[in-house]
C-alpha cells in the first residue's frame, strides 16, 4: 500500500509525518459520562481513534460458580467495530482482539481494589470505533477513567501511551503509519502515582539502551495522559464548581 | 430463585398496571403525546475511515451507522446488481441486559427489518454498481453498532443508515486489465428515495409512537412501516407476542405515512 | 433466471401463471397426527410446500433457570432440510430461519393459554421439506393444527396466508415466482375467531389503499384456509364418525 | 436430582430384565421373531425439487433423503471422480430427547456409516460424473432428515438413500467455453450395484434384527453389516459399548448377506 | 498422487510395499507413563504412528448432572496434530474424528469396570501426532496401557490391529498406502483374555470367507500386540526387578 | 460449594505465604537460583510426515512443534511476502486443568507472543518465499502442541518453534504454465537470526527466571523478553495482573539479553 522510499516518517527538521516532534502526543480528547445506561463510561479521541467504554458493575455474576469468594472478577472485552478499520473488519472477535482484551484487563486490574467486592463482577466494554495506531493505549485510557466514574474503588488512574522507534529516534506516541512502517512499537501503561507499569508490550527491534530510553519516554507521555484524564473527570464531577470560579 | 423470580413477576404487573392508568389518561410517563417521537439528533460523517458515517440518537437511543464499500463476486440470482450486506450489533455498552457476542433473535430481526426498507425501496440503485456483468460488483455493507438502548432500536438504525447512505461518498473502481482498480476518486451514490420508518407499540387499547425501553417492556405489541419518498409503504414487520385488529393496522398506515414524512423533512434538514 | 419480459405473471383474462384466479388459494392438504413420538403433529401441503410440525410440551423446561413461574414458555424452531430449496440448502440455521423463527412463535402465542402451564415449554418444531412461496404461513398453519393436536389449550386456531400485488392487481397467497417477480408480498396471520392479525410483514411496495386491500384479502384467505384446518382436525378427532355419519 | 437419576437407574435395571426375559422365551415385546424386520414402506420422488428423494418407514421410524445434484471441484486426491457429500441429521421431531442444533456424535456416525456403504460398494461410478478433470465435476449431495425415531435409523437412512440415489434423474451439464452449463435434460445416475444394510444388537445372549428404540435402550452391543448386489460384504460397524464374540460375528455375516438379499428384492420391488 | 499401475502393493514373492510379510506386523514400540501430569499414560509408535495418550480419572464430573449415579463416565477424545498428515489438517475436529473417538471409547469401555468408580469420570485424551494408516488401532492399544498405568480396575486389556484385503491375499496390519491403495481394511480391538471383539469396522470389499479370514487374522494380531502391551506395563512397574533378575 | 471456595482460597494463600519465605532465603522450592533455568532438552526430526519438528522439555514442561510448507496467496497487505500463520493448542493431556475446545485466551497470547519474535526478528526472510509476487506465496504453517504443563510455556514453545524451524527442510516449488509444481526438492529455510525468549514472574520483590506451574500459581506479574542474536530486543510482553516498577524491567532486560545469548548457544549446540 505505502511505497517506503517515498515516505518521510521524520523530515530534517525532526517533524513527524503528521507534522508533531518527537515527544508530542496527538490531539487527546476524553468526555466521561456518555453512555446512558452505563454505571460509567468515557468516549475517548486519540490522534483519529475515536473508542467509547461502558463499565457495568460491580454486580452480580452469572453463572454463579464464576464468583470468587474474596474478590470481584474483572472481564474486559475490546472490540472493533466493521467500520472502524480501513478494509471492513469482520464483527466476530479475531485472535488479535482476544490478546488485546486481555492485555487490557491485566493492565487495568492493578488500579482496581477488587477486594471490596467480593463474589461480584465488574465488566468493561471497550467498543473502536475508529481505529488508529494505539487503539489499545487508548481503550485504557478511556476505560480507567469510565472504571472512577463508574466509582469502582481505586488506587490509582492507569495512564496508557506508546513509544517508539522510527530509524534512529525514539519518538512518543506512535500512529497507525509509523506503527507499519516504522522500527519498533511499544505500548505502555502506568500508574502515575504509584509509578508502576502495569502494560508493557514491544514489536519491532531496540538495543537495551533504546528499550529503557523508549520505556521511559512512553511513561512520560502516560504522565502526561494522566492530567488529561484527571482534567475529564473535573470537568464531569466539579464542571459546574469550575465554571463558577471561573466567572467569580 | 424461584422467590425471586415471583416477586419479578409481580413488579411486572404493577409496572403495567402503572403503565395503563397512565395512558388510559392520555398521558406516557415523559409527558409525550401518543404521536410524538422523542429529540432527535443526527451527526454524519462522524468515522473518516468509513465511506458514510452517521450517529443518531433517539431520546437515550444511541446508534451509529458505517458504510464501507468493497468489490467482489455478485449474489447468486442477482448477477447484474451491486451486493448490499447489512448488519447490527447490539453492543454490551447498550444496556446491563446485553451479553457480548454473536447477535440474537433481536438483533438479526433489526437488522433485517432495516435491510428490507433499504432493499425493498430500491433507495441504492444497485443496477448501478456492477463493474463486470454477473463477475465483479460494488459490495456495500452498513454495520451499525448499538451504543445505547433505550428503546425504539429500530427507527433509530433505520434513520442511522439513511443518513450514512445518503452522506456517503462511493469509491470509483475501475476495471484495467480485467482487475480492479481503485481511482482513488468518489461520487455521491445512486441514491433513489428516502425510506422512514415509524414504529408504534400497543399497550392496552393505546398505540404509541416511538416507544422508550420503559415502555416496550409493557408492551403487547409492536409494529413497524417503512415509507419512501412518494409516500409507498415497502416494509412492514409485526413483532412481539401481541395481535393487533384490522383497524389499529389500518389506522396505524395513515401515521405511517404522515409521520414518516415528517421525519424525512427532518432527516433532511439535519444532512 | 427468469426473464420478466417473457413472464406473464397474469394473462389477459386474469389468470396467474399457475392457472389461478386473483382470489384462489394454491391447493391446502393438510394431515393431522404424522409423527409418532411427537405429542402433536400435523403435515400440510400448501402449493408446493411441504411442511411437517412436530409439538412436544408443555413438558420440564431445560436449564430450569429458563422456566417462568407464571405461564409457559413457547419455543418454535423454522428449518428447511438442505434438499427442500433449488439449490441445496446449508443445514446450518441462516438468519432467515432465525427471523421467522421468531415471527411464527409469535404469531402462535397469542392463541395459545401459557398460564395455563407454569414452569414448562412447549416446543414447536418445524421442518420445510420442500419450499415454496408461503412457507412460513403454510408452517403456521400446520403448527397451530399440531398445537390443538397436543391438547394445548388454546383460545382460537391461527391460520396464514399472504396476498400481495402483481402490477396493478391484489391477488391472495403468492406463490413462489410471484414471490420473486411480484411487487409485493404480505404474508398474514390471523385468529379467525377473535378477529385478530398475530403476523404481518410485507416486502414490497404498497400505497396506502392497497396496503388495507391487501391486508383484508389475506385476511379473507386466513378464513378459507381456517375451514380446512378444522376440517382436518375433526377427520382425525371425528373421522369414524363423520365416516359412520356418512355411511348412514 | 440425585433421588430422581437413582430412581432412573432401578427403572432400567427392570425394563432390561423384563427384556431378557422375554428374550429368554424367544419373544419380542412387538411379537417378531429374532431375524424379523418391522413392516417397511418407501415411497420416492416425493420431492420434486430434489434430484431423487425417498422416504421410508421401518415401523415406526420414519426418514426422508433428498439427493440434490449440482457441480464444484473435486476432493483433494480424487480429482478424477465426482464429489458425494454425505449428512444426517435427526430432527428435533423425531423424539422427545433430541436437541436442535449441529449433528452430535450419534448422527455423524449414522451418516458417515451409511455413506461408506454408499461408498465402498461404489454404487455411484464416481467416475462418470467428471466434467473437467481435476477441475470440474458433479457434486452430488445426499442429505437425510430423520422424522420420527423408533430404533434402527441405520437401516431406514441407508434405505433411503438407496432408494433415493436409484430413482434419480441427474441433471445433465456440458461444459461450454470452459464455463458449466445445465442443458435441461436429464439422465439416470451411473449406478453399479445395490448396497444393503443389516443391523443387529445384542440383548444378552440374543442377537436380534431390526431392533426398535425400546430394545437398543436393553443392548449391550450392536453391529451393522452392509452387503452389495453380488452378496460382498463392503462396510461393517461395531456399535455401542458392548463386545462380540468372534462366532456371533461370523454368524450375523451370514445373516446380513442372506437378509440383505431379501431387503435388496424388496426396495427393486417398491420403486 | 499414487499411480496404481506402478505401485507393486504385493511382489511375486509376497512381500508387501514395505517390505513386510503377509502376516507380519509393522514395528511396535510402547512407553508407559510418559506424560507427568497425567494419572497414567503411554506413547506408542506403530509403524509411522506416533500417538500419546494421556488418562485423567477417575475424577469428579463437571458439569455435575453429568454423572451417573451407578457406575463412571468414560470420555475418549481422538484428536490429529495440525502437523501430523501430509497436508496440514486444520486443528478444529473433523467428522472423522468425531466418529473415531465414539468408536475408541465404545472399544475401552468394555474392558473396565466402571461401577467401581460411580459419580465420576475419566478422561482419555488420544493425541496423534503423526499419523500413518491404523492409527485408531494404534491409539486404542495406547490407551488401554495408559488406562492401567492410571490404575482404573480392568477385565482385560485391550488390543488393536487391522486386517485387510490387498487382491486375493488377507494380510495382517494395513499401512497408509495399503488403507489407500488397498481392497479392504478392518480394524478390530480384542480383550484377548475374555475372547470377546469391542471394535469393529470395515471398509472395502470382502466375500462372507474372506470376512471371517480377516476378522480371525485381525485377532491374531491383536493377541501379537498383547504381548508388547503387556511388556511395556511390566517394563515400567517391574523394571527394576526385570534388570536385578536379568544381572543375577 | 461456597465453602469449599473459601477453603481453597485460604490454601492459595498457605502456599503463596510459604513461597514468599522461602525466596525470602533467596531459595526456590525446587533449588534453583533466581536466575537458572530448569533442565532443558531438544530433539528434532521427530515427525517425518512435516518440514521440521523439533520437541523441548524444559523441566516437565514438554512441547512439540511442527513445521508444514505449502503455497497459497499472500496475506492482504504483504503482496510480496510469504505466509507465516502460527498456532498453540494446550493439549488435553498438558494438565487436569485443560479443556478441549478451541484455544483460550492464554492459548491465544502464547501463540501470538512467540509468533511475535519469529516476526519482529526476520528469522525467516519471508521476501524470499515467494512465488508470483502479489498472487503466490509460500505458506509456513508453525503449529505448537503443548503435551505437558509445569510452567513457562512461552519459552518452551519458543524454544521447539525456533528449533524446528531451523532444521527444516523446506519443498522448494516452481510455477509452470502458472501452476505450482512440487520439485520433490528441498532447500534449508530462509534464515537470518535465532530469537530467543527468557521469561521471568515476580513473586513479591522477587524477580525469578523459568518459573514452573508451582511458582506461576504465586507469581505477581510475568515479563518475556525475545532477543535476537546481535542481542537486540526484538519483542516483550508484560503478563498477568500485577506490575513492575521502571527499575525491574530495564534490570530484565540486561538478564534476558545475557540469559538469551546463553540459551541461543545452548540450543544450537543441541541441533
Amino acid at each position: 500500500m505505502y511505497n517506503l522510499k517515498e515516505l518521510a516518517l521524520m523530515d530534517e527538521n525532526g517533524k513527524r509525518s503528521d507534522g508533531r516532534g518527537m515527544d508530542e502526543l496527538r490531539s487527546i480528547k476524553i468526555t466521561v459520562g456518555v453512555v446512558k445506561n452505563a454505571d460509567g463510561s468515557a468516549y475517548i479521541e486519540f490522534g483519529k481513534n475515536k473508542i467509547i467504554v461502558a463499565v457495568y458493575g460491580p454486580r452480580e455474576v452469572h453463572p454463579k460458580h464464576m464468583a470468587l469468594p474474596d474478590r470481584c472478577v474483572l472481564r474486559c472485552r475490546y472490540h472493533m467495530s466493521p467500520f472502524s478499520t480501513d478494509t471492513r473488519k469482520n464483527p466476530a472477535p479475531s485472535r488479535r482482539e482476544v490478546e488485546i482484551s486481555k492485555v487490557m484487563r491485566e493492565s487495568l486490574e492493578p488500579s482496581l481494589i477488587l477486594s471490596d467486592y467480593p463474589r461480584a463482577v465488574i465488566d468493561v466494554f471497550v467498543e473502536v470505533l475508529q481505529a488508529d495506531g494505539g487503539s489499545r493505549c487508548a481503550g485504557i485510557n478511556a476505560a480507567s477513567v469510565a472504571l472512577a466514574d463508574a466509582g469502582i474503588n481505586m488506587r490509582d488512574l492507569v495512564s496508557a501511551c506508546a513509544a517508539g522507534r522510527l530509524s534512529d529516534n525514539i519518538v512518543l506516541d506512535i500512529n497507525d503509519l509509523e506503527d507499519k512502517e516504522g522500527d519498533a512499537d511499544m505500548p505502555v501503561a502506568y500508574l502515575p502515582n504509584l509509578e508502576q507499569v502495569t502494560l508493557l508490550q514491544l514489536d519491532g527491534k531496540l538495543t537495551t539502551a533504546q528499550f529503557s530510553e523508549c520505556l521511559e519516554k512512553a511513561i512520560s507521555g502516560c504522565k502526561s495522559v494522566y492530567e488529561i484524564q484527571k482534567e475529564a473527570l473535573m470537568k464531569k464531577y466539579f464542571g459546574n464548581e469550575m465554571e463558577l470560579k471561573e466567572e467569580a | 430463585m424461584s422467590s425471586s423470580k415471583r416477586s419479578t413477576v409481580i413488579v411486572e404487573q404493577l409496572r403495567k398496571q402503572q403503565m395503563l392508568e397512565a395512558l388510559s389518561r392520555e398521558k406516557r410517563l415523559d409527558g409525550r403525546d401518543f404521536e410524538s417521537y422523542r429529540n432527535f439528533e443526527i451527526e454524519v460523517g462522524i468515522i473518516d475511515k468509513a465511506s458514510g458515517s452517521a450517529k443518531v440518537k433517539l431520546g437515550n437511543t444511541e446508534v451509529i451507522a458505517g458504510v464501507k464499500v468493497e468489490t467482489g463476486e455478485p449474489f447468486e440470482g442477482l448477477e447484474n446488481k451491486g451486493a448490499l450486506i447489512m448488519s447490527a450489533e447490539v453492543l454490551p455498552t447498550a444496556s446491563p441486559h446485553v451479553e457480548p457476542g454473536p447477535p440474537d433473535e433481536d438483533a438479526i430481526e433489526l437488522s433485517r427489518v432495516v435491510d428490507r426498507g433499504i432493499r425493498e425501496s430500491e433507495m441504492l440503485d444497485l443496477d448501478k454498481l456492477v463493474l463486470i456483468p454477473g463477475k465483479i460488483v460494488y459490495t456495500v455493507f452498513v454495520d451499525c453498532s448499538i451504543i445505547n438502548s433505550d428503546g425504539n432500536l429500530l427507527d433509530a438504525t433505520s434513520y442511522a443508515v439513511v443518513a450514512a447512505l445518503l452522506t456517503s461518498k462511493f469509491p470509483i473502481y475501475e476495471i484495467k486489465d480485467e482487475q480492479v482498480v481503485d481511482t482513488g476518486k468518489t461520487m455521491p451514490p445512486p441514491i433513489t428515495t428516502m425510506p422512514i420508518s415509524i414504529t408504534a407499540v400497543r399497550i392496552g387499547e393505546s398505540v404509541l409512537l416511538d416507544p422508550t425501553t420503559e415502555e416496550e417492556a409493557c408492551m403487547d405489541a409492536r409494529i413497524t412501516m417503512t415509507t419512501q419518498s412518494d409516500g409507498n409503504i415497502v416494509a412492514v414487520q409485526k413483532g412481539f407476542t401481541g395481535p393487533f385488529f384490522f383497524n389499529q393496522i389500518v389506522q396505524f398506515s395513515e401515521i405511517a405515512r404522515i409521520k414518516g414524512e415528517e421525519m424525512r423533512s427532518k432527516i433532511k434538514e439535519l444532512n
